[in-house]
């Protein structure tokens, strides 16, 4: 009784810690990385020392600091700030719909093969259930829009809710083929079935365990990574698929009315779910734990495989900045066209590829 | 086991009160959004029957399909800038008839069954089983339904398909 | 076809794209590589020339009220006071002074930083600079007082002017007298002719005063035309009303003479 | 079968809103996503330009005249100064003639570069609007150690400039021509050609040539819709004659003729133009001479009568109407100026039927807008 208690009150803390962590050091490196490219320098007056020196109201000294401590700085001030409800608005549901969204990302944490020995729940559904479960949020963001009585809003959950309905269909797909090359659907089943060189990621087709024949994979394998990484930055809200929050356009979509914490709050249900996102490209794709390279895996340094699956979470949340900072904005109906005539005959064809390879040839 | 006993009383009392806001709720955008939760808390008491498949597709199909599509029809048809309308029920009374003796036959039918307490152990990986059986002995029926949804898909496509093309994609 | 040709197109400019983004991002610290100054770290410097904030160079000023005239926004206040003689210094450039600059207000609020009044300042006191650093929390706090007098001695030179004119006064009531009639017999003798050349007298010389400035300040002279022209309505009417009634000119007269001293000021310091 | 009619939801763009560049109201009537219909409200901007220049003497309008166009401010100032040149009859020297040349094309790159950059931003491409700022900081610098503001100048005085430059800064002038085409060519790669940008940008807005005319469209709107015209070329003011440089215009490469895409590429294709011409002047310029020579003393000599003289502003055509009375220390008995961006806005209403939300935005975006102007 008492350790099933202790249990999930750990799970918990530590999940919540992930998702703030995560959260924070996204929106860090995404200033920073924004800023290089427009070759700006990004925050750099808050350090870890100067947060603490003006908590405490000591003198704030300047020198050396790169802005370490801007995002949590501004957690703080986000969690000082007037709590605002428009007088139209639909209270309850307002207040419910952050909520909703963070829990539809803060609950796909939990799959999240992290190494072979921390897993929060390893169901054997695994990535079917973040799946299922990443579909809740969506009814969050429609709740937000609907709610907050503005129109901006009303339209930006629309088409968040639009889109994020189309693209799971390559997003599934593509992830199907992986499943059936694997035969299971449990996170950890399918890293494990990576092991080894990196030649055995499923990016490059599994040679490893494939033989010479694996190479016929490889192209399949790659379109399916792509599709799979367009349809889940599409699945975010990210640029060139950011139309729900398109600040240009619908001021800033969904959101529009939220201020100080309940804004904080979608803002690290968005990071949390680009990591998931990235998450399970670098599970599924990349490797998860595995370094790639037989000989650090087997060295059983601790913590080396949680650290190894997070850094490459990172090179792919990297790219996914460097995607927002360089394109411009789809329109709706391109959005709407990449996805039916583009991502999904690719994923459809990779998916049968993938099947017959799997019936014929193994 | 009282924990999970505990869980599951939580677990229905919640599909049960999001079920009785569907119905009752004046405002339609509440009984959308309470259907979902309902969805929800129906695919929380399939893992409690060990069939986490089943849950997880209830999550995907109902609450992140059909809810959000139900939602969507609401948002687009609906007189949506008024967050003051509502809808009354005007037939209360014969509603109420009709429900009272569905309720009773339900109960009658649920004392009258003499219902078996199910022995095998669950299956472990049970989407492999379902795999299997959908491609035996339910291959006609799983079939059947794949056409009929694809019919009804191209009917959608049909109907819905603006006439004039006045938007070039 | 298109269709592959669409995709072919879109990897290769996307990636053309990220390139030069992933240039930019490497080369960040490097030389041009960033284009933000860290600011209470590192300013920039702006031209010496650069129009950020009025400065009067209030013992330089003869006030004279051209750059009040010169704005086009009304955001300088000048009030003047007579001052006797010899009670005020030189500017540096030796320009007589003649007036107590009482009140020498620049709202910076309302200034459009166009630098039209720096221009027609005679003894270039009135600048436009490159202090750019004047935030104030106040918008009462961005009236910038140039005077130097305290609110005391603005009474005592109030009071000590308004004496000394009474004393003057006395002296031209008793000149006008002689001149009006001088003036009245003259009228006797000529009456037609008095009014047109009454005109003549006061304004044939005074264009020519103001010529040779032209060429080395033509906007200060255009300034000083305004300058003059309005004076010379001001003057007129009064001495036209002159030849009616004696007791009238007598009060406007000393606002004449002052115009004039005005004005013989600013060809003393020209020169 | 009979089609599903849904009720028009009207949606209040602006006068807050991020892409209305400026304060301006757009009442969108929408049918979804589909705009029905598209009415811009003017006003908010509204200060009274023209009444208030009835005041104020003619050296004193020149800084209001910055307050229009605040982004082509010098070239505002020039178009007054030509008005009353005109009407005064004053030779400007050919020093003067070469400063006002290479200070209006500065600025005229730095209005572009806010044009082009603003409208990557409605797409929603963040990082080129940076870099092109970039370009336009050191726009800004130079014109600012010429003229003394970084925005507002009031540097072309009717009959003269301001302020004289340096050979130094002349060098400086040159220096960005070079550091400028480099940038100009990267933003081609990283905006222009992109296939996102194009598939937004191209296909959307058309306005045929007709239409453009019709709406008095001037400027590189015109030149988008395939219209060879240009006021430096076609009816040369000041020395413009002088100088080779060619007029881009739109030829619907990307898409069809008069689209977004060939509006913005006109603005891309003017800028090096302009290099051109700014290469051209500084080569020809003598720094011996005095710039205030023609500055008119007074306005007294300002006869009576009326005249209105156009000219090449980046936004367009900018016509300046000017009735004189003439007298003592005059000022203008009426002024009236004819903005272009005013004229190209009034097409939105025309073009907008029909088109997303989001097209709306890069509509807007691409007849380069400036609200100072069209309200004045």
């Amino acid at each position: 009784m008492d350790n099933i208690f202790l249990w999930i009150a750990i799970t918990l803390g530590a999940m919540v810690g992930l998702v703030s962590v995560v959260g924070i050091v996204s929106i860090y490196l995404e200033r920073k990385i924004s800023a290089f490219m427009q070759d700006r320098l990004g925050p750099m007056e808050v350090g870890f020392g100067s947060l603490v020196n003006a908590i405490a109201g000591k003198e704030v000294l300047r020198e050396g600091r790169i802005g370490l401590a801007q995002s949590l700085a501004d957690g703080l001030k986000l969690l000082q700030k007037e709590d605002i409800i428009p007088d139209g608005a639909d209270k309850f549901l307002f207040k419910l719909a952050p909520m909703i969204v963070f829990a539809g990302t803060f609950s796909t944490f939990a799959a999240l093969p992290l190494a072979e020995y921390f897993i929060p729940a390893d169901v054997n559904i695994g990535l079917f259930y973040i799946l299922a479960i990443s579909s809740f949020g969506v009814s969050g963001i429609l709740m937000a829009g609907w709610s907050s009585n503005n129109k901006w809003g009303l339209l930006g959950s629309l088409r968040s809710t639009a889109q994020m309905v189309s693209y799971e269909i390559p997003v599934g797909v593509s992830l199907v083929s992986i499943v059936m090359l694997t035969g299971t659907l449990s996170m950890k089943g399918i890293v494990v079935a990576q092991e080894g060189w990196f030649w055995n990621w499923h990016l490059f087709g599994a040679v490893g365990h494939h033989g010479l024949i694996g190479f016929v994979l490889l192209p399949m394998m790659v379109i399916n990574f792509i599709a799979y990484f367009i349809g889940s930055l599409a699945e975010t809200n990210r640029a060139p698929f950011d139309i729900p929050e398109a600040e240009s356009e619908l001021v800033a979509g969904y959101h529009t009315e939220y201020t100080g914490m309940r804004f904080a709050i979608f803002f690290l249900a968005e990071y949390g779910a680009i990591f998931v996102g990235n998450a399970i490209a670098v599970a599924l794709f990349l490797g998860g734990w595995y370094s790639g390279i037989p000989a650090i895996d087997q060295a059983n340094i601790p913590g080396i495989a949680p650290l190894v699956f997070i850094l490459k979470t990172f090179v792919l949340i990297f790219v996914v900045m460097w995607i927002r900072w360089t394109l411009p904005r789809l329109r709706v109906d391109q959005l709407m066209t990449l996805c039916w005539k583009y991502l999904i005959p690719f994923t459809l064809f990779t998916f049968f590829s993938v099947a017959i390879y799997k019936v014929f040839i193994v | 086991m009282v924990i999970a006993d505990f869980a599951f009383i939580l677990v229905a009392a919640f599909v049960l009160i999001c079920a009785c806001v569907v119905v009752f709720h004046n405002k339609i955008i509440y009984s959308a959004f309470a259907l979902l939760f309902c969805f929800f808390g129906v695919a929380g008491l399939y893992v409690f029957l060990n069939a986490e498949f089943l849950a997880g597709t209830q999550l995907l199909v109902y609450v992140g399909g059909i809810s959000v599509l139900i939602l969507f029809g609401i948002l687009l048809t609906k007189n949506i800038e008024d967050l003051t309308s509502k809808e009354v029920s005007t037939q209360k009374i014969f509603g109420g008839l009709i429900s009272v003796t569905f309720l009773g036959g339900l109960i009658y039918m649920v004392n009258s069954v003499d219902w078996k307490v199910s022995t095998p152990k669950p299956i472990e990986n049970s989407p492999v089983e379902i795999g299997k059986l959908f491609m035996s002995d339910f291959l006609i029926p799983f079939e059947i339904a794949g056409v009929l949804l694809l019919v009804a898909l191209i009917g959608a496509v049909v109907i819905g398909r603006d006439t004039d093309k006045d938007l070039e994609v | 076809m298109s269709y592959f040709g669409d995709i072919a197109k879109a990897v290769s400019t996307i990636s053309t794209g990220m390139k030069i983004t992933f240039a930019h991002f490497k080369n960040v610290g490097k030389n041009k590589g960033t284009f933000t100054t860290q600011y209470p770290k590192e300013t920039l410097t702006a031209p010496a020339f650069s129009r950020q904030q009025l400065h009067n160079n209030i013992d330089d000023c003869i006030g004279c009220k051209k750059c009040a005239m010169a704005c086009p926004v009304d955001c300088i206040d000048i009030v003047t006071v007579k001052a006797g003689a010899d009670e005020l210094s030189d500017c540096s450039d030796g320009t007589k002074r003649r007036l107590h600059l009482t009140v020498y207000d620049i709202d910076m609020a309302k200034c459009m930083f166009c630098g039209l009044c720096t221009y027609p300042c005679p003894t270039h006191c009135l600048t436009i600079n490159d202090d750019h650093n004047f935030i104030k929390f106040e918008r009462s706090e961005l009236k910038y007082k140039f005077s130097a007098y305290s609110p005391e001695d603005v009474v005592r030179i109030e009071k000590e002017a308004a004496e000394r004119e009474v004393i003057a006064k006395a002296e031209k009531a008793a000149k006008a007298k002689a001149k009006a009639e001088a003036a009245a017999k003259k009228k006797a003798a000529e009456v037609a002719k008095a009014k047109a050349e009454a005109e003549k007298v006061e304004t044939a010389p005074e264009p020519e005063k103001t010529e040779p400035k032209a060429k080395t300040e033509p906007v200060a002279k255009t300034q000083v035309e305004q300058v003059v022209e309005v004076k010379k309505e001001e003057v007129k009417l009064p001495v036209a009303e002159a030849k009616e009634n004696e007791a009238k000119a007598e009060e406007i007269k000393p606002t004449e003479d002052a115009s004039k001293e005005a004005n013989s000021d600013n060809e003393t310091k020209e020169s | 079968m009979e089609q599903i009619k849904t009720d028009l939801m009207t949606i209040n763009m602006g006068p807050q809103h991020p892409s209305t560049h400026g304060v301006l109201r757009l009442e969108l009537k929408t049918d979804g996503e589909i705009v029905d219909s598209c009415r811009p409200y003017l006003g908010y901007l509204h200060r009274c330009f023209e009444k208030h220049c009835e005041s104020l003497d003619y050296l004193k309008i020149v800084p209001f005249t910055d307050r229009m166009d605040y982004l082509a401010a010098m070239n505002n100032n020039w178009a007054f100064a030509l008005a009353v040149e005109k009407m005064m009859g004053i030779e400007v020297p050919e020093k003067c003639e070469y400063l006002r040349v290479i200070v209006s094309e500065l600025n005229r790159i730095a209005s572009h570069i806010i044009a082009f950059g603003t409208f990557g931003l409605d797409i929603g491409a963040f990082t080129p609007f940076l870099l092109a700022f970039n370009q336009r900081e050191l726009i800004f610098d130079l014109l600012e150690e010429a003229s003394g503001a970084r925005m507002l100048y009031n540097y072309i005085w009717v009959g003269g400039v301001a302020r004289d430059v340096t050979s130094e800064w002349l060098k400086k002038v040159k220096g960005f021509c070079e550091s400028y085409k480099p940038v100009i060519n990267e933003i081609d790669d990283l905006l222009s050609y992109n296939k996102i940008f194009v598939s937004r940008a191209a296909n959307v807005g058309i306005v045929p040539k007709d239409l453009a005319i019709d709406y008095g469209f001037t400027g590189p709107n015109l030149r988008g819709s395939g219209i060879e015209f240009d006021l430096r070329k076609d009816e040369p003011y000041s020395i413009y004659d002088k100088f080779d440089f060619d007029v881009p215009i739109g030829s619907g490469e990307e898409g069809t003729l008069g689209d977004c895409w060939d509006r913005y590429m006109c603005r891309i294709r003017e800028t090096r133009e302009s290099i051109k011409i700014i290469e051209q002047a500084l080569e020809g310029i003598s720094l011996e001479g005095d710039i205030y020579e023609a500055v008119p003393k007074n306005f007294n000599k300002m006869p009576k009568g009326e005249v209105y003289v156009r000219s090449e502003t980046p936004r367009g055509e900018m016509g300046i109407y000017i009735v004189s009375e003439g007298g003592k220390a005059p000022t203008p008995y009426r002024c009236k100026v004819r903005s272009p961006a005013f004229c190209a806005l009034s097409i939105l209403e025309k073009i907008a039927k029909g088109v997303m939300i989001s097209d709306i935005i890069v509509i807007l975006g691409s007849i380069d807008i400036v609200l100072g102007e069209v309200d004045r």
